[in-house]
């Protein structure tokens, strides 16, 4: 079962040079109370993986503004010119990974696998310096598992049990990066009986989630 | 022909390639305005890279939901019959060929099919997105584009000299001078804008443009 | 828009010498109603890849009983001794495939990838002739993709766009081997409209299936 | 002690290893019976590798679902806060190392914690079915076995003979004579039935018996 926290309590987990998992695409499933809660407690030199920056002071971009992040590890970050900036100027380093590939590369953090091979990034930069793997005559990268210290997710419900369902498009990372972590936090709306999300709906099983606390839409 | 126009003859001819059933994804910019142009009988399901299927049409303003939001962060709409999924699943359907056309902007393109339209060094570093993924993993990939650069240089090239976004996987350019089919390093002119030449068109584009024995006009009525 | 047609007609689409994927524990999810339609049209040949081959003459069991099978791909045959006297006898070959394994391979088929490193079967007869790739210090097989001619599924409700839901413990391998092959038919007890089925609570996406086809639970 | 109280014995022992919140998957037969057992104000959440979390107790007789099997094919039941998944996120849970203990018998088990329990060339291939998966995935693999064969023959070896299920996995065996930690190469006993002497013990086993310097009696009353 997981615990109930505060949204101040459950950072307080989160130390300085954490690597950490945040959900989200473009803000749209980002867990923004945690995020902002990060911020005012000033935690420094994480490296964060997610899809995107967000907007520039939004959702991820609030870590990117507090100069809280060392290092990126993302598949797009041309919404928040604010990490383009910091990238050039050597304040945060980036690396791009293609999101389908860090989809995968998160799911392998989660369920043991010790990689996956992808004909994704063949013959551009993205394939430089990685095993390249002939199966039935096509050749694929091979790319390795992306774990963290920490996931911090959102979700719509949960039940006490941790189980998790999400409003229409927040998915996304979510229940991906809900497995990878050694320690997970789920940001939701709303904290539900045991009972009341049907076995059959639940769309993240409670058994990955360490920590819930509730943060508004 | 203004610059509206040159989109929306890109996006209208773009439209006549899809076929009634496929599962289709579009880029972010003029690739997303193919949608208003699909022909009456043909019914295509669109693939948001984001996490669903089904995407429909804009919100009618004050309705918008941010949680639901296309691959560009747009709020947006779901059809009845979509689907939500996660973002291994999402990609799952690209990669796995289950999505029948992507169509994507270029920075430059290449008579071998290659793309590049992710970064600029030095200028633009974006980031791939998705566009990797699509590029690889769909069934025939067409690229939406103008045919010069707005400083006047060609797109269409021999090679491309920025970082590629894919090898080899381009199949169909559509620009306001043509359509051409990238096929065995040759770039085929399909058809062309009756506006221009052969010559005029040739001279706009670095890669040697191969003329179809069954070359004829777009249509360009009616922009 | 996946096609609606009879059971009759549906399996008229599977060849002799076909490789056919079907889903299902111990019958649980598996469906049943294709099958017997299989073995009444008198298919042979087949490939089949599947967890396990049911009972002596149930589920999967009617095609082993039937002589249809000459090769199986499967991770558990202990349930029905036919499927073990044949294989003695060398009238089926059966390749076994640890669970996990199977599950991912025939995910990797679906998914574009062109394999997984598993440190499933390290150590054990089911890493002979693989290839063994070591990844931060820990050994891996490398397992490749495994896809298929047909994939035979079984759920619950369908829309006619071929949206899924499954019943309970039914799901197994049904979602999975839903993307794995050129032509997926559904086996559903209901059939239901647009519309009916929410988005958010979809298992399969109906983009996946080619044909519908009504069978009692 | 007859067949019964030596199954009695070796569940309600190894349910004593069981921490609240653990999840945990318990293989057919003896394995199973760990279940009874398990001590007021632990719950542990069982995995079904078939596809769920919140295995419950069997159904009541004229109230099976056959929608809703166990890992042996049996109808059971989940409990209200459960998970249905499919396989591939079964197994995800399983090697991801998300389930913290999975109790399994054997064939034969050795000092280097290799197990052996899915075939006898020439006998019985009824191949290993989630059985590899869960010996390398889960964080504690404990074995559920009697001590000896129905032939009276060692079963804890110094090396296994049969083909294995996985290399290195096993961290305890509990059977009717004992538990044993396996360590480094070591069996460690731990605890002995009162019963039998060590060396009627060492007797009954192939591999070396390293005695813990805590060595205690199990738990015989009441079975």
């Amino acid at each position: 079962m997981p615990k109930i926290l505060s949204l101040k309590e459950v950072v307080g987990k989160v130390t300085d040079g954490s690597r950490v998992m945040i959900g989200g695409f473009m803000t749209c499933g980002t867990p923004v109370n945690l995020v902002r809660e990060l911020v005012k407690k000033g935690v420094r030199d994480l490296t964060v993986i997610c899809n995107d920056t967000g907007l520039q002071g939004d959702g991820i971009g609030m870590l990117i503004s507090a100069d809280a992040v060392k290092h990126l590890i993302v598949s797009h970050i041309g919404t928040n010119p604010e990490t383009g900036r910091k990238m050039i100027e050597g304040k945060i380093q980036v690396d791009l990974v293609p999101q389908g590939t860090l989809a995968e590369r998160i799911r392998c953090a989660g369920a043991g696998l010790g990689g996956v091979l992808t004909p994704t990034g063949v013959g551009t930069i993205v394939a430089e310096g990685k095993e390249h793997v002939e199966v039935d005559g096509r050749t694929y990268l091979l790319e390795k598992p992306l774990p963290a210290d920490f996931a911090l997710i959102k979700a719509w419900k949960a039940d006490r049990k941790g189980n998790l369902i999400y409003r229409k498009s927040t998915r996304n990372f979510n229940p991906l990066m809900a497995m990878a972590a050694d320690c997970v936090i789920a940001e939701v709306e709303e904290i539900v009986e045991v009972g009341e999300i049907d076995p059959g709906e639940v769309v993240t099983p409670g058994i990955f989630i360490d920590f819930l606390t509730k943060g508004a839409n | 022909m203004d610059n509206r126009q040159k989109r929306v003859l890109i996006a209208r001819r773009i439209a006549q390639e899809l076929k009634d059933g496929d599962v289709v994804n579009l880029g972010i910019g003029l690739p997303t305005m193919v949608n208003d142009f699909i022909p009456p009988g043909v019914n295509v399901t669109l693939q948001s890279e984001n996490g669903f299927v089904g995407l429909g049409p804009n919100p009618e303003p004050g309705q918008e939901d941010p949680c639901l939001v296309n691959a560009g962060g747009q709020p947006v709409t779901i059809l009845p019959g979509g689907a939500f999924f996660d973002s291994a699943m999402s990609f799952a359907i690209i990669r796995g060929g289950h999505v029948d056309v992507t169509v994507l902007g270029a920075l430059e393109v290449d008579a071998d099919g290659n793309l590049a339209n992710w970064m600029v060094p030095g200028k633009m570093v974006p980031g791939m997105g998705g566009a990797m993924d699509l590029v690889v993993g769909a069934r025939r990939v067409i690229v939406a584009t103008t045919h010069v650069t707005k400083q006047g240089e060609p797109k269409l090239l021999k090679k491309c000299r920025l970082p590629l976004t894919a090898t080899n996987q381009v199949n169909l350019v559509v620009t306001d001078m043509g359509v051409f089919e990238i096929k065995d390093g040759s770039v085929i002119m399909l058809e062309k804008n009756p506006e221009f030449t052969v010559e005029e068109i040739q001279s706009a584009t670095e890669a040697e443009i191969v003329l179809s024995p069954e070359l004829r006009d777009m249509d360009v009525s009616g922009l």
